[in-house]
């Protein structure tokens, strides 16, 4: 679906812009979000890959303005949600906007439920807090939202407890919540990670159709390169806080500019490796309290050379529309 | 059942191997003449064996009779005279124990770590570190003499004046398990997926707290309350003495200064029977406010 | 055994220094409430065990009393004034740690035991070991303290701390099964339970090597949060006459005495109250300290 | 090589599972009602034999880890025997039990809750030595543990540490370090890279490909991933509300594929199909049924675009659609002749 | 200040007559079985009492009580006296009750009181048979209201008993309808029980029809017994001034009432009848030697004690009665003077004491007093002395059954007035003996005469003389005589019968 090369609408609706965030930790300060910057435009999907603890989760709780303060802080950087800064906001306005304007999925459906309320009254709420319905109001409400989100039967079961449902039920609901007030931007954080392949495919299929259909922008974080490469238009490679690669998707994948995301590309198992050693990047991600001087992938990359150690690389163009922080992109592109 | 018979069954063996000879204790400085001795002895089935004691009182029990006293009085009136005073006590003290610790708990949950969880902390441990007796005599001192606001003994004022303030003591000096308890449920709940789901759909704390946290967070709480109310309804002692209610704790102890079995196994019968029956209880509310464990 | 380092798909990186004591002290440092509560604790402890080493009037609480300095305010030279019986105060508050603590220590410790044992029975096996524990459990719960507390300490030709400490022991148990039990429920089907199982580990093995350790955290709260309640029991045993007798000295003696004295003799009550208090603090404070610093995930 | 036994001729039968049954038995809802259970093994014939890795798919919940706990012997089946060259692993007591646990070894999904988080690596990998004191002198069991952890790649100096402290990947390390200590014949790996990151899944797989080779292991792999188990497998299991519904070579399943559900399965990964339009896109509706009342007749006709009267009626035994590739599908035949569908 | 607002229903409340009293729950309203009820004392008219005004045992339901030989007596009721009820006070009123409360098996708590009267053993069989007869032999009716007595021995206390409340008359009611009769008693006295909220109060009315003097009554109208369960908290609604009366009050009470209810509101006993001793059981052998007693009693500071713990409410004992008694002389218990020296040569003289000196006492008892009594014995003398706090039953059944371990710390305190009620603990099978045991033939003999004998003087002079013999072995050792305190609010006008504080005779001052 992504073949066709996108014309770039001149506004991003939602963009990031040298996001820093910081965690107080017993070992000091660590920076779980480094210099971030995303673009995220109406109708598009853009998907953030990466390790865990790369700070997908972070960026996206940052975004949706979800971060302990303390321990994490925002040190810097703004969140422009159509023009309007998100960072430093008014706690009554940003309440307004979140979960209408832009809202988010998680991960695991079970435990993003609340287990004592009905899913209808936790659908309906939204209805409630931003719209000012009425019960009944909310409640119709709430199953026309659950039809939408194909759940059969929907409504017999407003009234059911979310332990009553199966696990991509459930991620229905969720996504069902995320989209109830029809948001600009929706955030999916990993929503298939916990489900097996069928119900990811539904989900996924499910995310897909919804976005075309209110043309909004979405936001899809994975480590899974296959649903990287299945949803989204454009991809934004993340590790060890800092985005490393940004790009297309198709081009991303097919031809990376960064060892790191070349790496991850080719260590996913083909037909052609059976009975071969997978590619495999050597090493750990490194711990962001202690992370080596300079390029933060240096330890574990094929190309380092003394003076990634020494600095880090800048996030720069190598290719229209392509991005890379690597000292080596273009050698790394022309392979 | 088999917690009840088990349970009459060791209280009425404890009552039987405690010290002391009850017939020997109705009298003063004079032993008892030994024909009275013997009369008493067999009318109370004293020289029986153990185990026929025990039948006997068995079957007595089966039978709706909880036999007499050594005074004549039936057990069974002495326990109805002074229950409901007892249980007035209780599930007031209850009553405020529930909110002073919900509250106590709830605020520390909320300043989780900070200046306000650690004053929290400190007001629950004075009270449970300073002898209750001393809160006691001193709220009585304060509120009853000085300020006079309530009677400080007795309960000629009828409920709830003469109530309240003994309440209160035993509220705040049980507040702190509750208090803690909650405090660790909150924390625990507040770090959930759902309360981050909640803040996402752009709720205000305060509706997040109300309408998903708190819920959540007393699950683990109420068996510890259903089995506190119990145990209070057994454990008012010293609150009853100071403030001079007369309670079933008060009869209780005078009983086993007695040793008059009937009484003491008549009361631990009825305890443990509202023990169970709390049991119950919680299990019954635990389905109400989780729909997990609801059939 | 013999395979080549290639199995080895890459290097490993250093992840993290190994824990030294320097670190540890470090950490310790950032933790005030560990510190301070088991500070207080140890001092409670050392003075329940070396009381004469607090004391500066002798090391026998009950010599060098004159009958006629009865309760004697506090002063320059005896700060906790006088007891009852004309003895000093201070000697008297610092001896009574020993009973209040080794009662507290020993009733919660010896309850912590056999609850976590009977709790992990009951977790493991389910069914009917469940079922009898339970109830045996239902049942002490139901049984007058006080009276069993009197039937026990009457086996008894002195009562002195061990005794009650027994007695105490005997009836303080059956709440913390309940907790273990469910917390071991929970640790049961963990898959590292299973893991052991998988390698051949006996019943006995995964009880206490894997389950106990594990499940042991809130039973180790509720225990800490109890001593203060176990102090005061020795203390509502000697009110109703069947708990400790002089000489023995105790907090719990201390303050039963000091409730006739309280309007004009203040201090009998103040001072061993503070005492009560601020271990009953050290203890639930280092209860909590302890939970943090026995979850091996804490300190990192 | 500290293995004692003869080690089971390359092809031979190392485990064989004969109508495999377990049913967990469910709480009754009200006093005297009729007691139901959870069917999640119902019926399995398998075989492993020695060397080779056989691969299971399936859906959550379909039964793969009660297969998998079957095979470990952590749970006794309800019907059905599990053989271990040829013996009922769960009519041995005492010491063959104990030797038969040494052989057959399970690794499990999350390799941190498969730790004890309050024992030291150390203790971890010497608990198996623990457990069977005979096998290795105590004075030597230090050298052993270091030599294992050398083995799947970390740092003997480690031993002191606690699982927390190492990343997730190498704390399957250590999972597997501990599996692999016995010298077991048979591994059964359930989930045991599903949570670990794509760079790290790799590096994995290798270890266990590499360990494979040396040792001269058996493998049972467990996995969603259907990329991960061709990699591995040499023989793929299809599975479906506790049953085997195809079984076959790896290039068999995968590509001629002789059943309805393993067909929707394949389809439903992206990692397949390569490029959006390469494969079809089946999405299978609906949830899996109730493994407490599985459907009559074919278990999979509930969801199954194919279905007909037929599949109601009667339940379709395995057939065998060449050598040993066999499929419980009454349209078996058709649906190889139209490999695209 | 009671006079001005009382707190709840039952408080005082100026104008009003109102009076309020400490009590516990009564077991009984009837007089025969709760022997020290004040209750019982308030209703009850008995044939002889101590008038307020003279201080000296009256007749008052009798017109007189006379005898030659002390051992039968002729009792004249006064005519014309009735019950609550209206029903006439009789000679059977009074027979009737004493034969129900001497009948053993109907274990009235009044019972003992009638051990001197001949055919008290046909009615307990000391062999804890069932008794044959349900009268006693002694007692005889002439007419409606003459009652002759008939002691086993001679006795000249026996108009003092008839002052007791075990020998209080009861209405036909009590007989024929006895369930109802308990809880609502009608008898002849002074007030008339109106309600028994139980485990609140027992609201007392004064009766009109009561014909006795002033003397034998107080100025309350309406007298209302608040129940409670400790004296702690009676003292508490005493400072809250929601009561009027309390008496016993213990030592740190009356300090603590000094300061801070005032002097004025306490009350201080003009007789004292009471005495702690230490008692030795004669069946420890252990414990026999009379020097080591001496030796004991010795090594006590009693004035020190007095004068610091108990803050001079109580004065030291030399002597085996208190000093009230005529048979009292000073210093008759020379051993009683604290001379530690002494004290350790003698104990060297009766072989010295090796284990442990045990001191059974009533946990209820007065701690701090028995905790510096046994720190004085053990730091004078060197012994080790171990506590034994026990529960009353236990005590009390280990006392009556020669079980004890230990000398026994005790508290006695006379039904009235008489050196027998003290003396009487030290004669064989007397009254009180069950803690020592202690016999001795030449005692025995000097009790029972002087008991007989109706010269006061020859009578305080025999009880003097068995005294001094007792002394010699000292099965006790006479420790305090507590002063005895009242609480008494400003209404509430406290004065008390030799040694006895009984509430219903306060005088009503507001
Ligand atoms: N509350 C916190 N305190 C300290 N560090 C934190 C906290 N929350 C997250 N981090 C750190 O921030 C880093 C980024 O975490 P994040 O959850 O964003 O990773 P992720 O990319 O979402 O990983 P995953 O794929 O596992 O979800 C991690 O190293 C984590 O340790
Ligand atoms: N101890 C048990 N008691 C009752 N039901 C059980 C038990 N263990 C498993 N089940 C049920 O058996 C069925 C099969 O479970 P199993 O864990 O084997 O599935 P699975 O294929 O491993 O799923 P997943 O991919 O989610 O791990 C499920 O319906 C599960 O709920
Ligand atoms: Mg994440
Ligand atoms: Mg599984
Ligand atoms: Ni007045």
């Amino acid at each position: 679906m992504t073949a066709e090369p996108i014309p770039q609408p001149a506004e991003p609706i939602l963009s990031v812009r040298d996001l820093v965030v910081e965690f107080e930790t017993p070992a000091g300060r660590v920076r779980a979000v480094n210099d971030v910057e995303l673009d995220v435009r109406q109708g598009q999907a853009l998907g953030i890959l990466g390790e865990s603890g790369s700070g997908k989760s972070v960026t996206a709780s940052a975004i949706m303005g979800l971060l302990d303060t303390p321990p994490a802080h925002v040190t810097s950087g703004e969140i422009l949600l159509d023009e309007m800064n998100l960072v430093g906001l008014p706690e009554k306005q940003r309440q307004r906007v979140i979960g209408s304007e832009i809202s988010m999925v998680f991960q695991d459906a079970l435990t993003a439920l609340n287990p004592v309320h009905t899913v209808g009254n936790q659908i309906g709420e939204l209805y409630r807090v931003h719209r000012g319905m009425s019960r009944r109001a909310s409640r119709l409400a709430a199953i026309e939202m659950m039809d939408r989100v194909r759940i059969p039967g929907a409504a017999g079961r407003v009234h059911d407890y979310p332990h009553q449902f199966s696990g991509g039920m459930r991620q229905r609901i969720v996504i069902a919540m995320a989209l109830a007030l029809d948001p600009k931007v929706l955030i999916a954080d990993e929503p298939t990670t916990a489900l097996d392949v069928t119900v990811q495919a539904q989900i996924l299929e499910l995310l897909k159709e919804q976005q075309d259909e209110r043309d909004m922008g979405l936001v899809l974080i994975t480590h899974d390169i296959s649903v990287v490469s299945e949803v989204t238009d454009e991809t934004a490679v993340m590790y060890a806080g800092r985005i490393v690669e940004r790009g297309p998707t198709r081009d991303l994948l097919t031809n990376p500019a960064h060892p790191y995301s070349r790496g991850l590309a080719s260590s996913v198992s083909s037909e052609d490796l059976k009975g071969k050693r997978l590619p495999a990047i050597p090493g750990q991600p490194p711990e962001l309290n202690r992370l080596p001087a300079g390029c933060s992938f240096a330890p574990r990359c094929e190309f380092a050379q003394p003076e990634c150690r020494i600095s880090a690389p800048p996030l720069e163009e190598v290719a229209p529309g392509r991005r890379s922080a690597c000292f080596f992109s273009d050698r790394i592109l022309r392979q | 059942m088999p917690v009840v018979i088990g349970a009459t069954f060791i209280i009425y063996a404890l009552t039987f191997a405690m010290p002391g000879d009850p017939v020997a204790a109705l009298t003063g400085s004079r032993p008892l003449p030994a024909s009275t001795v013997t009369q008493i002895r067999e009318a109370y089935h004293l020289n029986d064996p153990f185990l026929a004691q025990y039948g006997h009182y068995m079957w007595n029990l089966v039978h709706g009779n909880l036999g007499i006293d050594f005074f004549g009085r039936p057990v069974s009136g002495l326990i109805a005279e002074r229950w409901p005073n007892t249980f007035k006590l209780a599930l007031t003290a209850w009553v405020l124990k529930l909110i002073i610790g919900l509250a106590i708990g709830v605020y520390g949950g909320l300043k989780h770590n900070r200046a306000g969880d650690h004053f929290a902390l400190i007001f629950t441990v004075v009270f449970l570190g300073v002898p209750g007796f001393v809160i006691a005599l001193g709220a009585q001192t304060l509120f009853g003499v000085q300020l006079n606001w309530v009677d400080p003994a007795g309960i000629g004022a009828g409920w709830p004046m003469a109530y309240i303030l003994p309440a209160l003591v035993m509220a705040f000096e049980a507040s702190a398990s509750l208090a803690r308890l909650t405090r660790t449920s909150l924390v625990d709940v507040l770090r959930t997926d759902y309360m981050r789901t909640a803040r996402a759909k752009g709720l205000s704390p305060s509706r997040s707290i109300w309408k998903h946290a708190l819920r959540n967070a007393m699950i683990p709480v109420v068996t510890y309350l259903g089995l506190s109310l119990a145990g209070m309804l057994g454990g008012a002692v010293i609150i009853e003495a100071i403030f001079n209610i007369p309670g079933i704790g008060q009869l209780m102890v005078q009983a086993i200064h007695n040793k008059e079995g009937t009484v003491v196994v008549g009361i631990a019968t009825l305890l443990v029977i509202v023990y169970l029956v709390f049991n119950l209880l919680v299990d019954l509310t635990y389905g109400l406010i989780d729909p997990r464990v609801r059939v | 055994m013999s395979v080549d380092r290639q199995v080895l798909s890459g290097p490993v990186e250093d992840i993290a220094d190994e824990p030294n004591t320097w670190h540890r002290i470090r950490s310790l440092a950032q933790r005030p409430r560990f510190v301070i509560s088991g500070a207080l604790v140890l001092i409670m402890i050392v003075m329940a065990a070396f009381p004469q080493l607090f004391a500066g009037f002798g090391s026998d609480p009950n010599a060098g009393c004159n009958i006629l300095n009865t309760n004697k305010p506090p002063s320059a030279s005896h700060w906790f004034g006088y007891d009852p019986q004309g003895c000093d105060y201070y000697t008297n508050v610092i001896y009574g740690a020993r009973a209040s603590i080794v009662v507290g220590i020993v009733v919660t410790s010896a309850s912590f035991v056999v609850s976590a044992i009977l709790g992990a029975l009951a977790g493991f096996y389910g069914r009917w070991v469940d079922a009898l524990i339970s109830r045996v459990c239902d049942i002490a719960f139901g049984l007058p303290f006080i009276l069993a507390a009197i039937v026990v300490l009457q086996l008894f030709d002195h009562r002195t701390i061990w005794t009650v400490s027994f007695a105490l022991a005997l009836f303080h148990w059956p709440g913390g099964v309940r907790y273990m039990r469910s917390s071991v429920m929970t640790v049961r089907n963990r898959e590292y339970v299973q893991a052991s199982r998988v390698l051949g580990g006996s019943d006995f093995r995964l009880i206490f090597s894997h389950l106990v350790p594990n499940s042991l955290t809130p039973l180790l709260v509720l225990q800490t949060l109890g001593v203060g309640g176990v102090i005061a029991a020795e203390a509502g045993l000697t009110f109703i006459g069947v708990g400790l007798s002089p000489p023995s000295v105790s907090w719990g003696l201390q303050l039963a005495a000091a409730r006739q004295y309280v309007s004009e003799s203040p201090h009998l009550l103040i001072f061993p109250a503070i005492f009560l208090s601020v271990t009953v603090l050290a203890f639930v404070l280092f209860g909590e300290a302890l939970r943090d610093e026995f979850d091996p995930k804490g300190a990192s | 090589m500290t293995n004692s036994e003869q080690p089971a001729g390359p092809g031979g039968p190392l485990l064989e599972l004969d109508g495999v049954k377990q049913h967990y038995p469910l709480p009754r809802r009200m006093p005297f009602a009729p007691r139901k259970s959870v069917r999640a093994l119902d019926g399995v014939d398998l075989t492993v034999r020695g060397g080779e890795t056989l691969g299971v798919i399936g859906e959550s919940g379909c039964g793969k880890s009660t297969l998998a706990r079957v095979i470990a012997g952590l749970d006794r089946p309800t019907e059905g025997r599990v053989l271990f060259r040829g013996q009922d692993i769960n009519a041995l007591r005492g010491a063959e039990r104990k030797e038969m646990r040494r052989n057959i070894q399970l690794i499990f999904q999350d390799p941190f809750s498969a730790l004890n988080p309050r024992k030291k690596v150390g203790e971890l990998v010497a608990e198996p030595f623990r457990i069977h004191r005979n096998l290795l002198p105590s004075g030597r069991r230090r050298a052993k543990v270091a030599e294992l952890m050398e083995l799947v790649g970390l740092k003997p100096e480690h031993m002191n540490r606690y699982p927390h402290q190492f990343s997730g990947g190498q704390q399957q390390r250590i999972g597997i370090a501990r599996g692999i200590a016995l010298n077991p014949d048979l591994l059964v790996c359930d989930e045991a890279v599903s949570a670990l990151d794509v760079s790290v899944r790799a590096q994995i797989v290798n270890l266990l490909q590499d360990l494979q080779r040396e040792l001269d292991l058996s493998f049972v792999f467990i996995a969603h991933d259907l990329q991960i188990v061709r990699h591995m497998a040499d023989r793929v299991a299809t599975m479906y509300l506790g049953r085997v519904v195809e079984l076959g070579d790896y290039s068999d399943v995968y590509d001629t594929t002789g059943h309805p559900y393993t067909k929707a399965l394949l389809a439903a990964a992206p990692e397949l199909r390569g490029g959006p339009a390469d494969r079809e896109r089946i999405i299978l509706t609906g949830d899996p049924p109730s493994p407490i009342d599985p459907p009559s007749g074919c278990r999979f006709r509930s969801r199954c675009w194919m279905a007909e009267d037929i599949c109601r009626e009667r339940e379709p035994e395995l057939v065998e659609l060449a050598g040993a590739h066999v499929s419980r599908c009454h349209f078996a035949d058709t649906l190889i002749d139209r490999p695209s569908l | 200040a009671a006079c001005s607002d009382g707190g709840g229903q039952a408080g005082s409340d100026g104008g009003d007559g109102t009076l309020t009293f400490e009590t516990t729950e009564p077991k009984s309203l009837l007089p025969q079985k709760d022997p020290g009820s004040q209750i019982a004392m308030a209703t009850c008219a008995n044939l002889m009492e101590m008038n307020t005004k003279t201080q000296k045992y009256e007749p008052l339901a009798a017109k007189s009580v006379k005898s030659t030989d002390a051992k039968s007596w002729t009792i004249k009721l006064r005519h014309g006296w009735t019950f609550q009820d209206g029903s006439p006070v009789t000679a059977s009123s009074f027979v009737q009750a004493w034969n129900k409360a001497a009948y053993g098996p109907n274990a009235w708590q009044g019972n003992g009181m009638f051990a001197s009267f001949k055919g008290y053993d046909a009615m307990n069989p000391p062999d804890g048979s069932k008794p044959k007869v349900k009268k006693l032999s002694g007692v005889q009716t002439s007419g409606k209201y003459t009652i002759t007595v008939t002691l086993s021995e001679p006795n000249s206390d026996f108009p003092k008993i008839l002052s007791t409340n075990p020998t209080c008359p009861l209405p036909k009611v009590a007989f024929t309808d006895p369930k109802s009769y308990e809880s609502k008693p009608i008898s002849n006295g002074p007030y008339k029980v109106v309600s028994w909220d139980h485990n609140q109060s027992v609201t007392m009315k004064k009766w009109d029809g009561f014909k006795g003097s002033a003397g034998f009554s107080g100025g309350a109208t309406t007298l209302v017994a608040k129940i409670y369960t400790s004296p702690d908290a009676a003292y508490t609604d005493m400072t809250a001034n929601n009561l009027d009366m309390m008496r016993n009050i213990q030592p740190a009470m009356v300090a603590k009432a000094k300061s801070q209810l005032g002097s004025d509101a306490l009350y201080k006993v003009k007789t004292e009848s009471k005495q702690n001793t230490l008692q030795f059981p004669e069946y420890l052998k252990k414990l026999r030697s009379p020097e080591l007693r001496h030796a004991i009693a010795m090594s006590i500071d009693r004035k020190s004690i007095a004068k610091s713990l108990l803050q001079g409410n109580s004065a030291p004992s030399d002597s085996l009665v208190p000093p009230s008694l005529g048979s009292y002389r000073k210093g008759s218990c020379e051993a009683c003077t604290y001379n530690p020296t002494k004290a350790k040569k003698l104990l060297k003289k009766s072989g010295g004491f090796s284990g442990t000196l045990n001191i059974d006492y009533n946990s209820d008892s007065d701690k701090e007093l028995v905790q510096a009594v046994s720190k004085q014995i053990k730091s004078n003398l060197g012994i080790k002395v171990q506590l034994k706090p026990m529960l009353g039953t236990e005590l009390q059944s280990k006392r009556n059954n020669g079980k004890l371990d230990g000398a026994l710390f005790g508290l006695w305190g006379w039904s009235f007035k008489s050196p027998d009620q003290y003396l009487s603990q030290y004669e064989t099978n007397g009254d009180g003996n069950a803690a020592t045991g202690y016999s001795n033939p030449a005692v025995d003999k000097l009790i029972r005469s002087a008991r007989g004998e109706l010269n006061v003087k020859k009578r305080n002079a025999k009880f003097a003389k068995a005294e001094h013999l007792i002394l010699q072995d000292m099965p006790a050792i006479p420790l305090f005589v507590p002063k005895d305190y009242g609480l008494h609010s400003k209404c509430a006008v406290m004065n008390d019968v030799q040694g006895d504080l009984q509430f219903y005779r306060a005088g009503y001052g507001c």
